[in-house]
C-alpha cells in the first residue's frame, strides 16, 4: 500500500447521495460489527467513515441470548447474539452523545416485536440532533418474534414501513434479508411503502453442530452467516435489488477489503457497509476507503460516482472480426 | 492506554512440552503496555481460513526489549497453524486486551493455581508478584500450584526456578507430582500444611476453575479467575464473548458479562456458574481433519 | 489417520435405509460433481460408494454456458455450467454401462425444461437395471428455464412430483434449493406429492463480478455458490427439511470432510453427498468414508443407525446443582 | 497411464526471474509418468483458502530422479502463497492431468513460440526435441522465439545454453533483444530468413496466441497451443473449463471443449477464436490486497 495514495487523496471525490442522505463517501460500518463507535476510536478515524450504523436498538434494553453465541466457519461466522442492546434511554443518554461529539453522522438501527414498537423508536429518534438517518432492522435471524418474520413476507414488511415512514422524517433505510425467494419482490414492496433506502444484506439463516458432543454450536441453535463466505450471495441480492428499484441501495456482506467494496459499487450499490471484517481487522474500513481511492485512481476516475452502477454485462468477444475470416 | 493493531516479528516459535508451544513476538507498543492477566487477538495467517482471531494471554512480557511471548497448546486448526509458521515471518496482533489481575487487596499467603495451559497468564503473574514492589508493593508468600494431564504437557522445572517459590505440582495420571487434579492437591497442601490463602489467582479448564470458585466462595475468599469464551472482535463489539453473570436484583433474570471488556478476569462470584457451560470436547486425533 | 481403522472397517454398520433405498453406506457423490464416475476411478474405489449421482441428464444433449463457467469465492466457488450434459440417450449407450460394470448403485438426476420432459425422462429411465434411483433437479440456478422455477414454489414442484411420480417405480428423491423463503413449505410439498426422499441443498445463487475490468466473472452472470462456504446453510437447511418431513433427506453442501459428513447425520440426514471437496481432494469420499467408521468407533457405535438424528438440542448445565448452593 | 494424487516434497522453491518462481518437486508417480504439455493441479495450502487446486504446466521432467519442476508466476493469492511455501514442506499435487504435445506430425522446421509464462511447459518440449529420437525420432531443426514484456522477466541465457539452439528474444519495451512482441519477431525472423516452420508450438498469453493461431491458419501450418482455462477439478468432471470450439456439422451452434480433457493442447484450427474471451487483467499492485 503506498502511503502517498492516502495523501493524496483530497484529489477524488468520494461523496454520495443516497436519496435524501448524502455521505462524505461510501464506507459506513454494519449494525452490531462495531458497537456504538467507541469500542473501534483506538483504530479507526471515526470522522472519516462516511457513517456510523450502531448495534441494533430496542425500546427495552435486551439480556441477548446465552452463550456460545458464536462459532466460525468456513470463511464465515455464525452469530446468535440475540440483539442484546442497552434500549433506547440508555443509548440516548450514555452512547449518542460520544458518538455526536466525534462529528460522524450516526445511523441507528432498530429492532422491535411489533409494529409499535418500531413506530415508537422512530417517533423518539425523529427530532435528535446528530443522528443522520434510521435503520430498520426487519431480517435478524436470531430473536424468536419479530425481526425476519416481517423481513420475509413482502405485505408484512411493506405495512411496517408504511407505519414508519409516518413516524419519522428521518430518511428511512429498511434492511433486508436474504432468506426469502424472491429478495426483489420484498425491496419494490418496501419502495411502495415509503423506505428511502434499501440496504442488505442481513445475515444468512444457518446452523452448526459438534458430531462429538452431538450438541449445537450456538446455544439458540440457528444463527446468522456472515463474512467473505457470504459475499457472492450478497452481490447477487444487491445486484436483484439494484435492478427492481429506483432507490438507492447499500450494500452489506462479506465485504473485507477495498476491491469487495468496488464490487458492491460497480453492481449498483451506492454505499456499502464494512461489518465482520471490523473484527478480523479492526483497521478495516480505513484500509477499505483508502484502497477505493486507489482503485479509483488506477481506473482514471475523479468522482466515485463515475463508477456506481457501470457493471458491464455484455459478453464481448475480442478476437471476433478478425478471427471471423477464417 | 491504547489499543493497537502491530504486524509483529516472530522471534521464536518452538515446542516447549507436549502440544504446548512458546511464541515470542517483538511488537513494541504492545509489549510496552501489556499487562498481566491481559490479552491479545492474534491473526493466524494471511487470508480466510481461519477467518477470526485467536485471543492468546501474555505470558511473559519484557517492555525493555519490545517483545512480549505467549504459550499455547495446539488444540484445533488455528493453533496447529500457528505452530507451522516459522520464526522470521510476521503476524498481525492487536492488544492489549481485556482486564488484568488485580493486586491482592489484602495481605497474607498467596495462591495461585494453574491447569494445564492455564499456566500461560500466570507465568508473568507469578514473576510480577515475586518482583518485590512492582505489582504488589511487597514481597508476598506465594503458593503455586501446577497440574497438567500428564508430565509430557507439564512445563520443565527450569521455567519456574527464577522465581524462586514453592511449586507444588500434580498430574491426574500420577507421572509427575501429586496424582490427582490441581484442585485435590491445593486441598491437600491446604489441609496439611494448615494455611489459608488470603487471595487466589487461577486459570485452567472451566471444571477446574469453578472448583476453585466453589472452595473459595465457600469460605469468603477473594478468588481472581481468568475465564474463556469464543470470541470474534475482542474489543467489546459484537457482543460474542458473553457469560451468565449474577444479577443483584433480579436474580433469576439474564444477565452476561463479557469476556473480553469486562474480563477476562472475573471474581469467582461475579460468575452465575449454575448457568456455565464448558465448551465441546473435540478428540485430538480428529483436530487437524 | 490410522491406517488399522480402515483394515478393521467391517466391524461397523455403516448401512442405511432411506425408503425403499438401502445404501451399503450413506456416502454419495452430489450430481455434475463426479461427472459419470469413470472420471474419479484413478482415485476412488467406485465400489465402495454408496452410490453415484451421475452429472444432470436432459432429453437432448445441452451445450451448456459460454465461458468463464466457475469462478473461485471465499471458501466456496460459484459455477454456471448450464447443465451442459450429453442427453439422455448418450447417457444410456455409453455412459450407464460402465458404471454398470463398477457394480455400484446409479442413481440418475434428471432435469427437463417442462413438466412432460421430467416425464418422459423419468419414464424412459423406469425399466433400465442399475438405477437405483431417479433424482429430480428442481433446483439449479443455472439455467433459464425449468429448474429452479419448479423448485422455488411449493405448489409447482408438488405439481411435478406428482407427475414424475405416476411415471416411474423407481425411488425417487426431489432435490431442493435452499433459494426460498422456506425450504420445509416445499419439502411438505414434495413428499405430499409422492417424492420417497428429499435432497438437500442444490447450490446458493450468487454473483461474481471483476472491479477492474468492470465486467461480470460468469458469462451467465448468476451462478451457484458451493463449497465450504455453504455448509453452514446447508446444515440449517437439512435441519428444518429433517423437522418437518417424515421422509428420509440426504444432505448436500459444503461437505469436505469426515466431521462434516457427521454434522449433517448429526441432524437427521439418513445419508449425504459430497460435491465441490472431490474437486480438491478427488480421494475425498474415500477418506470420508474412513473418517465416517472412525468417529462411530472414537463414540463407541457399531451402528451408523444408533447416530443418525441424535443431536442434542437441550442446554445442559453440569454445574447448575452443585452451584446452586452458593 | 493412470492420475495420482501425492503429498510432494519441495526440494527447492525459487525466484528465477521477476514475480517467476521455480518448484521443485519429488513427487515419484506423477514424475514417472508426466510427457510434455502435460499438468498438475496444485493444493496450494491446507484449508479452504484458496479452495481450488491451482494448474500448472510441467516445466521439467526429471522421471530418473522421480523429480519434477514447474515454472509460475505470481498473479494472484494463490500463487503468491506458493511463492511463501518453504524448501522441506510438502504440497498435494494431482496428475498427470490433460493431453500433450504431439511430436511434429512432418519433416521440416519447427518454430517454438512463447510468451511471458507461456515459456514453462516449452521448456520440457525443448528438451524432449533437441534430444534424438526420444520425441521425435531425429534431430530436428528447432527454433525457439521467447519474448516477455521486459528484460527482468525474462529467464537467464544460462537456461537454454544446454539446449544448444537459437534462442530469438525479444520485449515489449525493448530491454532485451527485439523490441515488439515475440510474434511480431517471429514474423520478421521469418520473413527475413525466408524459411517456413513445418510444425508450430506455441504458449504465452491468449492475444499472443490468438496472433499465432491466425499466422498458421492462413497458412495451413499446423500449430499446437497450450491453453488455458479456469479449472475446478482438473479432470473433466465439473465441465468448468469449457472452450467455444467450431462444430463442422452447426457452424452457428455452441460446441465446447474442455481444457482439462481435450487439451491443454490444442491444434489452432480446433478452437472458435471469434467467441473466445481473455480473463480480464487485475493490475499487479492491487494483487495482494
Ligand atoms: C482471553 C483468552 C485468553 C486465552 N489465552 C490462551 C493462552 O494463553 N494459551 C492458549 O493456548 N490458549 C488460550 N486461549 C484459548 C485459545 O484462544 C484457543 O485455544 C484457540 O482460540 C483455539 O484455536 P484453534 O483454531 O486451534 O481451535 P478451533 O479449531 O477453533 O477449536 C478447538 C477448540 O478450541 C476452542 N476455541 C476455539 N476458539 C476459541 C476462542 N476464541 N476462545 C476460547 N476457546 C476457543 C473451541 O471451543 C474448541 O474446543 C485463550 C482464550 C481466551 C478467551
Ligand atoms: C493447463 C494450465 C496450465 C498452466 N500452467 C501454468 C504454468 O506452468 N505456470 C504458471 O505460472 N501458470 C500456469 N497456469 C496459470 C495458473 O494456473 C494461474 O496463474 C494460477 O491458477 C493463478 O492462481 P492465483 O491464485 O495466483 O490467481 P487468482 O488470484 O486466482 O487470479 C489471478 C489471475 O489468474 C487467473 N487464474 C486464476 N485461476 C486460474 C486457473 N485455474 N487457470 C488459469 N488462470 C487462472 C485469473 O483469471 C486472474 O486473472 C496454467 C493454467 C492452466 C489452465
Ligand atoms: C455479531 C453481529 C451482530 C450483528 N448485529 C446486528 C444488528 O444488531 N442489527 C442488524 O441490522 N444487523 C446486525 N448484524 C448484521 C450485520 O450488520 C451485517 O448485515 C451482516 O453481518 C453481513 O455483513 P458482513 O458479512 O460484512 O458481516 C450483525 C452481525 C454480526 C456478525
Ligand atoms: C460444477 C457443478 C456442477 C453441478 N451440476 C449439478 C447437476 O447437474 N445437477 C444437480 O442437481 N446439481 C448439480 N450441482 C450441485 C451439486 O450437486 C451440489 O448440490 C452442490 O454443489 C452443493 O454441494 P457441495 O457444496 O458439496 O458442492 C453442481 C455443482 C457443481 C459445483
Ligand atoms: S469478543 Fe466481541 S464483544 Fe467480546
Ligand atoms: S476442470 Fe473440471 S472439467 Fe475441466
Amino acid at each position: 500500500m503506498e502511503q502517498d495514495a492516502a495523501a493524496a487523496g483530497h484529489a477524488t471525490d468520494l461523496r454520495v447521495r443516497l436519496g435524501p442522505l448524502t455521505l462524505a463517501n461510501p464506507v459506513m460500518v454494519a449494525s452490531g460489527t462495531f458497537g456504538y463507535g467507541e469500542e473501534y476510536a483506538d483504530f479507526v478515524d471515526l470522522t472519516r467513515l462516511g457513517a456510523v450504523v450502531v448495534k441494533g436498538i430496542s425500546l427495552e434494553p435486551r439480556a441477548g441470548n446465552p452463550p456460545p453465541r458464536i462459532v466460525e466457519t468456513p470463511s464465515g461466522m455464525i452469530n446468535a447474539i440475540g440483539l442484546e442492546n442497552v434500549g433506547i434511554d440508555k443509548f440516548l443518554e450514555e452512547k449518542l452523545p460520544a458518538l455526536q461529539s466525534r462529528r460522524v453522522p450516526v445511523i441507528v438501527n432498530i429492532l422491535g416485536n411489533t409494529a409499535d414498537q418500531y413506530v415508537e423508536l422512530a417517533s423518539r429518534l425523529d427530532g435528535i440532533a446528530g443522528i443522520a438517518a434510521l435503520e430498520l432492522n426487519i431480517s435478524c435471524p436470531n430473536v424468536k418474534e419479530g425481526g425476519m418474520a416481517f423481513g420475509a413476507d413482502p405485505a408484512m414488511a411493506g405495512h411496517l414501513v408504511e407505519k414508519v415512514r409516518r413516524a419519522t422524517r428521518l430518511p428511512l433505510i429498511t434492511k433486508l434479508t436474504p432468506n426469502v425467494t424472491s429478495i426483489a419482490a420484498v425491496a419494490k414492496a418496501v419502495e411502495a411503502a415509503g423506505t428511502d433506502i434499501v440496504s442488505c444484506i442481513n445475515t444468512v439463516s444457518a446452523l452448526a453442530v459438534d458430531a462429538f458432543s452431538r450438541r449445537p454450536k450456538l446455544a439458540n441453535l440457528v444463527g446468522g452467516l456472515s463474512g467473505p463466505a457470504i459475499k457472492p450471495i450478497a452481490l447477487r441480492c444487491v445486484y436483484e435489488t439494484v435492478q427492481s428499484v429506483r432507490c438507492p441501495v447499500i450494500g452489506i456482506g462479506g465485504i473485507a477489503s477495498a476491491v469487495d467494496a468496488m464490487e458492491f459499487l460497480l453492481v449498483g450499490a451506492r454505499a456499502i457497509q464494512v461489518g465482520t471484517a471490523n473484527f478480523v481487522r479492526p483497521t478495516a474500513t480505513m484500509e477499505i476507503l483508502e484502497g477505493i481511492e486507489r482503485v479509483l485512481r488506477f481506473l482514471g476516475l475523479s468522482r466515485i460516482e463515475d463508477y456506481i452502477g457501470t457493471l458491464d454485462a455484455e459478453c464481448r468477444f475480442p478476437f471476433a472480426e478478425e478471427a471471423c475470416r477464417f | 492506554m491504547g489499543k493497537y493493531q502491530e504486524e509483529a516479528l516472530i522471534l521464536a516459535n518452538e515446542g516447549v512440552a507436549d502440544t504446548t508451544w512458546r511464541l515470542v513476538l517483538e511488537c513494541p507498543r504492545i509489549a510496552a503496555e501489556a499487562r498481566p492477566g491481559q490479552f491479545v487477538m492474534l491473526q493466524i495467517r494471511e487470508g480466510t481460513d481461519p477467518l477470526l482471531r485467536r485471543p492468546f494471554s501474555f505470558h511473559r512480557i519484557h517492555p525493555e526489549r519490545a517483545v512480549f511471548e505467549i504459550l499455547y497448546r495446539v488444540v484445533g486448526r488455528g493453533t496447529w497453524w500457528l505452530s507451522q509458521t516459522r520464526q522470521g515471518s510476521r503476524v498481525s496482533v492487536v492488544g492489549p486486551l481485556g482486564n488484568a489481575f488485580r493486586p491482592p487487596d489484602r495481605p497474607g499467603p498467596v495462591a495461585v493455581v494453574g491447569g494445564g495451559i492455564g499456566v500461560a497468564p500466570l507465568y508473568e503473574l507469578l514473576h510480577q508478584l515475586a518482583k518485590p514492589s512492582a505489582f504488589f508493593g511487597g514481597a508476598v508468600d506465594i503458593h503455586f500450584f501446577y497440574g497438567t494431564r500428564t508430565a509430557a504437557e507439564m512445563l520443565p522445572e527450569s521455567t519456574f526456578s527464577e522465581l524462586n517459590l514453592p511449586v507444588h505440582r500434580s498430574t491426574d495420571d500420577g507421572t509427575a507430582g501429586f496424582c490427582g487434579t490441581v484442585v485435590d492437591l491445593f486441598r491437600r497442601v491446604l489441609e496439611k500444611d494448615r494455611w489459608r490463602p488470603a487471595v487466589i489467582y487461577a486459570c485452567g479448564s472451566l471444571p477446574m476453575q469453578f472448583a476453585v470458585a466453589q472452595w473459595a466462595l465457600s469460605r469468603g475468599t477473594p478468588a481472581q479467575l481468568s475465564l474463556e469464551s469464543l470470541m470474534a472482535c475482542g474489543l467489546g463489539a459484537c457482543l460474542g464473548c458473553a457469560l451468565p453473570a449474577p444479577d443483584p436484583k433480579a436474580p433469576n433474570a439474564d444477565r452476561y458479562v463479557h469476556v473480553c471488556k469486562d474480563g477476562p478476569i472475573f471474581e469467582a462470584g461475579s460468575i452465575r456458574w449454575n448457568k456455565m457451560q464448558p465448551p465441546p470436547v473435540t478428540p485430538p486425533t480428529f483436530v487437524c481433519v
